[in-house]
C-alpha cells in the first residue's frame, strides 16, 4: 500500500531541518520548490526514496540514518575537544555515552562578560560566506567555519552560545526533509501557517477529539467541521478503509478539505468518505444536483478543479460518473444516520453554533455514542453542554489543554519563550437513552 | 465498488472493543456508568451481580437491552456503556501508574498511529495505553506490549482476549533496556515509558523497520530522564526530536451570579457553594452533570474546577528515524 | 516599626516545614496550638524570635540559619558516603561546592527493579516509630532511622525514593515557622485553605494587580472587592501610612476582611484604610449610622467583636469614639472621591457586575487614572472591557497567567503533578478626557 | 490625626513618578500613548518636539494639560498619560533583555516588597524591575541595584534622578558574584537576575539583614540554572526553597460569529478576520482597544491573541532566611 519513492503529482511535505516552517505542497516535473531560502528542483526529488536532503546546488542528495549517526559522532569528538576537557574513556559501549551526563559536556561559563558587538567578533566576512556558498560548501560546514571564526565564541555564555549556534544553523543549513503527509504534519503545518483557518485546532487537541469520540476502525461516524478537512482527514485515516465517515458540506461538493486531498489516500481509503450537502440535511432529503449552483469556490479546491479542467472532452462523462458516485455515497450516509448507524458526532467549530448542528444529528444517534464538540470559544461550548444535559446525555467534560515545546540543551534546557499557543476547548458527552426508552 | 463494503457495520469477526451491535449480549465487556467519578468495567454473565455506590445490578437485567440504557439497580439508576478506550482507561483494574487518556490521545498522533501500524510498546503497566494503542491499529496492525513482570503481561493478555483484541496483539515479558524488544526491524513506531528510557533507545532504533523508518515517543516524569533520552535519540541518529508537555485543564459549568451593589447590600454575596449540592435528590445526584441546569435560573458560565488538578504527568519526547537509503 | 518578638494576642502564620498547610491564627496565652498533628503551647513562642522552631514535647526550640547550615552539611557527609561515590575534594571553598553539578550527586537507578509491598522492605515497625517519638526523637532524626531500616531503599529508582523519603518527612517533621504574616503568606494560606471565599485570587495575580493599578506610597485608591480584605490590605501596606485605600463595604462596619486584621498594621499604616458605606455611595451621599442594622455577622470580625465585648463597660464611649472615627474617614474618602482626587479604581468581583461599580465610580475618577478589574469570569471581563471602551479607556488588557511550583531535586526535576490552579482574570485599562474635555 | 495626614496628596518634596498632580508641568516625565503596542517616554521641555507615528508633538502642546488629555499631533491623536511602573517597562529604552511586567509584579511580591524594605538587586540591566522596586519601597525604603556594566548604572541613576527616585536607590557598579553586594547584613531582599546565581547566593546570605533575615527571589531562563541554585540555597540555610513559573496569557475581544447550519450554506464562514483592520479611519486605529466595540452587532467574545505568545521567561526560585536568632 504505502509507497517508497517519491512520485510525480504527490503531495508532499517539505521542512528544513531545524526550520520553522512545514509545507505541504504537491510535486510536480519542472517544479520549483522553495522553502525557507532554499530552493531545489522537484525532478531531483522523484524517484528517491522519502526522507533527509541535503540540497547542494539545486540537487537532493539523501541522507541515511546512518550518515547522520557517523556525522553526529564527528561533531561530539570536536566538542570534546573544544570545551578542553579530558576525554572521557574512548572505549566505553554507546550505552554508556549514552547516558553521559548532560553537564559534563559544556560548563555554564562564569556569569558577567562584557559582550562587544557582534561584527568586532565575527572574523569572517559576509563574501567569504557567499564565496563558500557558491563553491557547494555545505550548511553544516558553513557553521562549523563561521564557529570558528567567532573569537570570542569560547568566552560568551553557553546561553548565548546556543543562540550563536542556532542562528548560524538557521540561515545556512541546507538540509530538507520530504516526507509523505501525515496527519500529525498537517496539523503543525496549517497551526503554524494559519490558526485561524482551522479555528486554531493543535495536534494535541485533534488526538483528544478522535481519543473522546472513539474513532476506529469500521465505525460510522457524522463529522461536521470547519477546520479545513483536518478532523475528517484524520477519522477517514482511522478508520482504514471501512466504516463511514459522514462529512457534511456545504455548497454541491464538499470544499475546503486541502488536508484531505493532501493525504495522498488509496481508493480502499477514501470509500469510507461519504460526503452529505447541508442543504439535503435541512431538506431532511436527498436533493437532485443543481448545476446552476457555483460548486467549491475556495482556494483549496482549485488545483483538483485545474486538473479535471485538462480533460475537458471527457469531462462530461467523468463528471457523471463521479456525480452518480457522489449520490451514492450521500444516500448511503443519509441512510446510516435515519435508521440510528452512526455512533459517533463530532462538530469542529468556528463559526458555526454547534446546537444548531446538535439539533440536526443528535436524536438520530444510535443510544450510547459520543459526541464531541471543538470551539475556541468557550461559552459556545457552555450552552452547548448545557443543551446536552437536556437531551440525555452523561460523561460531559469540557477540558482545554496547554501543549508547550521545551528546548533541551546540556545546560540549556526551559520551554520554548515564545510559541503559537492559541487553541480551543472540547466538549465531550455520551448520548444515553430515557428511562422511558430504555426498557 | 467499495462504498458497500465500507458500512457494514455488524461482522461476525470483529472484536468484542471493535464491534457495533444494538443490544448486549452475554460475554460482551460494558461499562456500568455509576457517577462521572465512577465507572465499571463487567464482563456480562448470567448468574452474576454487580455491586456498586447504588446497590446491586443483576447481570440477567442488562442482556438483551440497549447499549446506552439507563437501569434501575437497587439503590438508584446507572447506564450501561459500550466500551471505548477512553471509557476502559477510566475503568480499569490498575495496577501502577497509568497513562490518562490526554497523554493517551496525544501519543497516538505522535507515534502516527492508524489501522495497520506496528508499535512497540514498554512498560505494559496496567495496559490503559496497550488499549488504545491496540484499538487505533485494528484490524491489520500490530502491537507488541512488552513489561518485567510477567503478572502485568498476563493480565493485559487476558484483558486483550475479552475485549477481542488478541489477534492484534502480542504481550512480551522483556526487559527492553537489557535485551531489546521482541521484535527487530519491523514496527512503525517505538513508545517508551521505563525509568531510564535512555537504556532503550538504541533497542528502539533496532525494532523499527530499516525500509519505512519510524516514530519514536518517550514519556518521562523528569527532565533529567528527558536530557538523557534526547543525547541517546541523537546519537542513535533520531532526528526532529522534540520534546513537548501536554497539561489539560478541566471545567466545570455553573450558573452565575451577578450582583449589583444594592443586591449585594441588601442579600450579600450568596455565591453559588461548589458543595451545596446536598439538597438534591438521589435522582439528580445519579450523574454528576446535572448541577446547574435543573434550575437553570442564571446563566451557565465555566469555572476550573476541582481547583486542584494534575499540572504534570510526564514530558514526551518525540523524533523520527529515517529509513536507511542506500546513496544514490 | 517592626517587633522582633512574638507576642501575646498577635496573629501570626504557623506552618510545618514541608507542610502543606500555612495556618494564619491569634496566639493568645494557654492556647493549644494545632498544626497537621503537631502540637505545642502559644505560651511557649511568646517572647522569642520570629523564625523556625523545633517542636519537642509541646515545647517551641528555636533554630538558627547557622544550625540549619551545619545540619545540612553533615547530611550531605552522609549522602556523599551513602552514595558510595569518592568524596570529592573535601578542601574546596563554599563557592565551588555550591557549584556540584545535580547529577553528580544521585544517579538514577537502572531500570525495570520489580518493587514488593512497602510492609515487608520496612523494618522499623510502626510501634517503635511510636516509642521513639515518645522519647522525644526528632522528625529527622526518626526519618534517618527509617529510611536506615528500608533494606531496599538503594535499589529504588530515585524517583521512589525522592517520593519516600517525602512522603517520611511529612509524616514526622517537628519543625515549624512561625512568622509575621505578609500578603504573600497570607494570600496562600486563604488560596489554599478555600479558594472559593477568596475568589480563587492567587499571589501572583493579586501582585499583578497592585502593579497595573500602579500603588505606591502616597496614593489614593478606590477599592471594592469580594476577597476578604486581601486586596485592600495589599493597597494598605503599599501606601506605608500616607493616602488613601478607600475600601466600599457592605453594612455599616467593614466586615468579611480578614486579611486586614491579621496583619497587624500599627496605626500609622492603618489611618490609610478608609471604609465608605455601599449605602452612602448608593445614596449619593453621607448617611448617618443606623444601629438598628446588624453589623457584620460573618465570622472574621467575631475574634474582633469579641475583644469588644470584654471591655462593656466602656463600650459605649469607646463606640462613639470609633463611629466618630469611621464617620470622619468615611466623610475624608467621599470627598476624595467627588473632588476627583482619586487615581485607581480597583475590582475584584467574585459575585459583583464590575460594570455596576463602573457605573458609580469610573466617572469621579481623575483622568489618566488606572482601572483593574479581578473577576474568575472571562465573561464579565468581556462585558466590563466593551463598556470601558464606550467609556474613553485605552490601553486595554486581558490576561490570566499560569503559575505552576517546581520540584527540583537532583535528578527528578519536574512540574510539581498536581496543584492548585484555580485562577481569575485581570482587565486593566487607563481613563482618558474625551476630545472635548482634554482643552 | 493620622488621617489628615494621610490623604494630603500634593507635596513639594515628593518625586516625579510619585506624585499626582493635575496638570503637567515642565520637567515631568509623562507617558505619550500613541498605540497600545507604541507608547513612549519623554521630558517635557519647551522647545522639543516629539516624533511618533502619527506626525509631531511639540511639547509646548503638553505643558498645562491636564494627564489623560488626548493632543493632537500633526497625523493624529495621541493620549498623555502619567507615568508608571508598568507604563514605563513598556516605554523605557532597552539596553538589555528586560523584566516585563508580569515577572515584576510577582518579584514584588516574593520579596515582601513594601514601603520601607531595603533590597539589592543584581543586575541593574535597563531598569524596569528597578523602578517597580524602587516605586514600592518609597519613601523609606532603598534599593541597592548592582551591574558589571557602568553604562547601564549610569543610565538607570540618571533616569531615578529624572524621575525622582534618587534619593531611595544607589546604582553601583559592582560583580555580585564575586565581590558580593553593596551592603552586607542590612536588606530584606535579594534579587537575582545572573547568569550563574548559585555564584552569588552566598552574597546574598551576607547582603541581608541577620537580626530581620530576608528573602531570596532569583530568576534564571534555563532549569539548570535553577538546579545548581537550589543546592546553592540550601547550603547556605535558605529555606522555603520553592521554584516557581508564571506564564502569562492575553485576549483580545473580537465580536463572536454564531451561524446555523442554514446561514452557513448560504453566506460561508464569513469570520471576522483578525487583519480586516483595513477599513479603518485612522481615528479608530488610533487606539488598538476599538475594533470590535465600533459596531457591536454581535456578542463581544474573547480569543487568545496573538497566537503566538511569550511561553516561558524564567523560573523564579524564592527562599527565606530566617534571622541569626541567639539560642535561648
Amino acid at each position: 500500500m504505502d509507497q517508497k519513492v517519491i512520485e510525480n503529482g504527490e503531495y508532499l511535505i517539505v521542512q528544513k531541518v531545524d526550520g520553522e516552517q512545514i509545507r505541504v505542497m504537491r510535486f510536480t516535473p519542472k517544479q520549483k520548490i522553495l522553502i525557507e531560502k532554499l530552493k531545489f528542483d522537484a525532478d531531483n526529488a522523484f524517484g528517491k526514496p522519502y526522507g533527509l536532503f541535503e540540497i547542494v546546488g539545486g540537487d537532493c542528495i539523501p541522507m541515511t540514518a546512518q550518515k547522520l549517526r557517523d556525522e553526529i559522532e564527528e561533531q561530539d569528538a570536536a566538542l570534546s575537544v573544544m570545551s578542553k576537557k579530558e576525554d572521557l574513556t574512548t572505549g566505553d559501549s554507546v550505552d554508556s555515552s549514552c547516558e553521559e551526563k548532560p553537564s559534563e559536556r559544556v560548563v555554564i561559563a562564569p556569569s558577567a562578560l562584557k559582550l562587544e558587538p557582534e561584527q568586532k567578533r565575527q572574523k569572517l566576512v559576509q563574501d567569504e560566506v557567499l564565496e563558500m556558498k557558491k563553491q557547494g560548501t555545505t550548511g553544516n560546514e558553513l557553521v562549523a567555519k563561521l564557529v570558528e571564526g567567532s573569537a570570542s565564541f569560547n568566552t560568551r555564555t553557553t546561553y548565548s552560545q546556543s543562540k550563536y549556534i542556532k542562528r548560524k544553523s538557521k540561515k545556512h543549513s541546507d538540509r530538507v526533509l520530504i516526507l509523505r503527509p501525515t496527519i500529525r504534519l498537517l496539523a503543525k503545518s496549517y497551526y503554524m501557517k494559519d490558526p485561524d483557518r482551522i479555528a486554531m485546532l493543535r495536534n494535541d487537541q485533534l488526538g483528544l477529539i478522535l481519543q473522546m469520540a472513539g474513532i476506529h476502525h469500521s465505525k460510522n461516524v457524522i463529522v461536521f467541521e470547519q477546520n479545513l478537512g483536518l478532523i475528517t482527514s484524520a477519522i477517514i485515516e482511522r478508520l482504514g478503509g471501512k466504516g463511514a465517515c459522514i462529512h457534511i458540506h456545504r455548497g454541491a461538493i464538499a470544499q475546503s478539505i486541502p488536508c484531505v486531498h493532501s493525504m495522498n489516500y488509496d481508493e480502499q481509503t477514501l470509500s469510507t468518505f461519504l460526503p452529505v450537502r447541508i442543504g439535503c440535511v435541512l431538506a431532511g432529503k436527498q436533493l437532485p444536483y443543481d448545476n446552476q449552483r457555483k460548486n467549491g469556490t475556495d482556494e483549496e479546491d482549485l488545483d483538483v478543479r485545474a486538473a479535471d479542467v485538462k480533460e475537458l472532452t471527457a469531462e462530461e462523462e467523468e463528471a457523471l460518473v463521479r456525480r452518480n458516485d457522489r449520490l451514492a455515497k450521500e444516500k448511503l450516509a443519509m441512510d446510516l444516520i435515519e435508521n440510528g448507524q452512526t455512533h459517533s458526532l463530532i462538530i469542529g467549530s468556528r463559526t458555526i453554533d454547534p446546537i444548531n448542528v446538535l439539533e440536526q444529528f443528535y436524536h438520530k444517534l444510535a443510544p450510547a455514542s459520543t459526541i464531541v464538540i471543538y470551539s475556541p470559544h468557550l461559552n459556545v461550548l457552555v450552552e452547548s453542554y448545557e443543551w446536552l444535559v437536556k437531551n440525555y446525555a452523561i460523561n460531559l467534560n469540557i477540558t482545554n489543554q496547554m501543549c508547550r515545546v521545551l528546548q533541551v540543551l546540556p545546560d540549556r534546557t526551559h520551554p520554548l519563550m515564545s510559541q503559537h499557543i492559541a487553541g480551543g476547548h472540547i466538549l465531550s458527552a455520551i448520548k444515553v437513552l430515557s428511562a422511558e426508552n430504555s426498557s | 465498488m467499495p462504498v458497500q463494503q465500507a458500512i457494514s457495520v455488524d461482522e461476525k469477526d470483529t472484536a468484542s472493543f471493535l464491534k457495533y451491535d444494538d443490544r448486549i449480549q452475554e460475554g460482551d465487556t460494558v461499562i456500568v456508568y455509576v457517577t462521572y467519578g465512577q465507572t465499571l468495567s463487567i464482563i456480562v454473565k448470567r448468574g452474576q451481580t454487580c455491586m456498586m455506590k447504588y446497590g446491586a445490578l443483576r447481570h440477567e437485567f442488562i442482556i438483551g437491552k440497549r447499549y446506552g440504557c439507563r437501569l434501575s439497580a437497587t439503590a438508584g439508576y446507572v447506564y450501561i456503556l459500550r466500551p471505548s478506550s477512553e471509557l476502559w482507561t477510566r475503568s480499569l483494574p490498575r495496577r501502577t501508574q497509568i497513562l490518562y487518556t490526554a497523554d493517551c490521545a496525544v501519543i497516538l498522533q505522535l507515534l502516527d498511529c492508524k489501522p495497520g501500524s506496528v508499535i512497540c510498546e514498554s512498560g505494559t503497566g496496567s495496559g490503559s495505553l496497550s488499549h488504545a494503542i491496540a484499538m487505533s491499529i485494528a484490524p491489520n496492525g500490530h502491537l507488541y506490549t512488552h513489561d518485567i513482570d510477567e503478572t502485568r503481561t498476563k493480565k493485559v493478555e487476558q484483558e486483550f482476549r475479552e475485549h477481542g483484541l488478541s489477534e492484534i496483539t502480542t504481550p512480551v515479558v522483556q526487559n527492553v533496556c537489557t535485551d531489546g524488544f521482541f521484535v527487530t526491524n519491523s514496527c512503525d513506531g517505538v513508545f517508551l515509558d521505563v525509568p531510564a528510557p535512555w537504556e532503550a533507545i538504541k533497542h528502539a532504533a533496532n525494532a523499527i523497520s530499516r525500509s519505512r523508518g519510524g516514530r519514536l515517543v518517550s514519556f518521562s516524569p523528569c527532565i533529567e530522564q528527558v536530557q538523557r533520552a534526547c543525547l541517546a535519540m541523537r546519537k542513535c541518529g533520531f532526528i526532529q526530536i522534540e520534546t513537548i508537555e501536554v497539561v489539560p485543564t478541566t471545567y466545570k459549568i455553573v450558573s452565575q451570579h451577578r450582583q449589583t451593589l444594592a443586591d449585594f447590600e441588601e442579600a450579600g454575596d450568596a455565591y453559588p457553594k461548589t458543595e451545596d449540592s446536598r439538597r438534591k435528590r438521589k435522582l439528580d445526584a445519579e450523574n454528576g452533570e446535572s448541577l446547574s441546569c435543573q434550575a437553570p435560573i442564571r446563566k451557565g458560565t465555566s469555572i476550573v474546577f476541582p481547583y486542584q488538578q494534575p499540572t504534570h504527568t510526564g514530558y514526551l519526547t518525540h523524533a523520527t528515524l529515517m529509513p536507511e537509503t542506500p546513496d544514490l
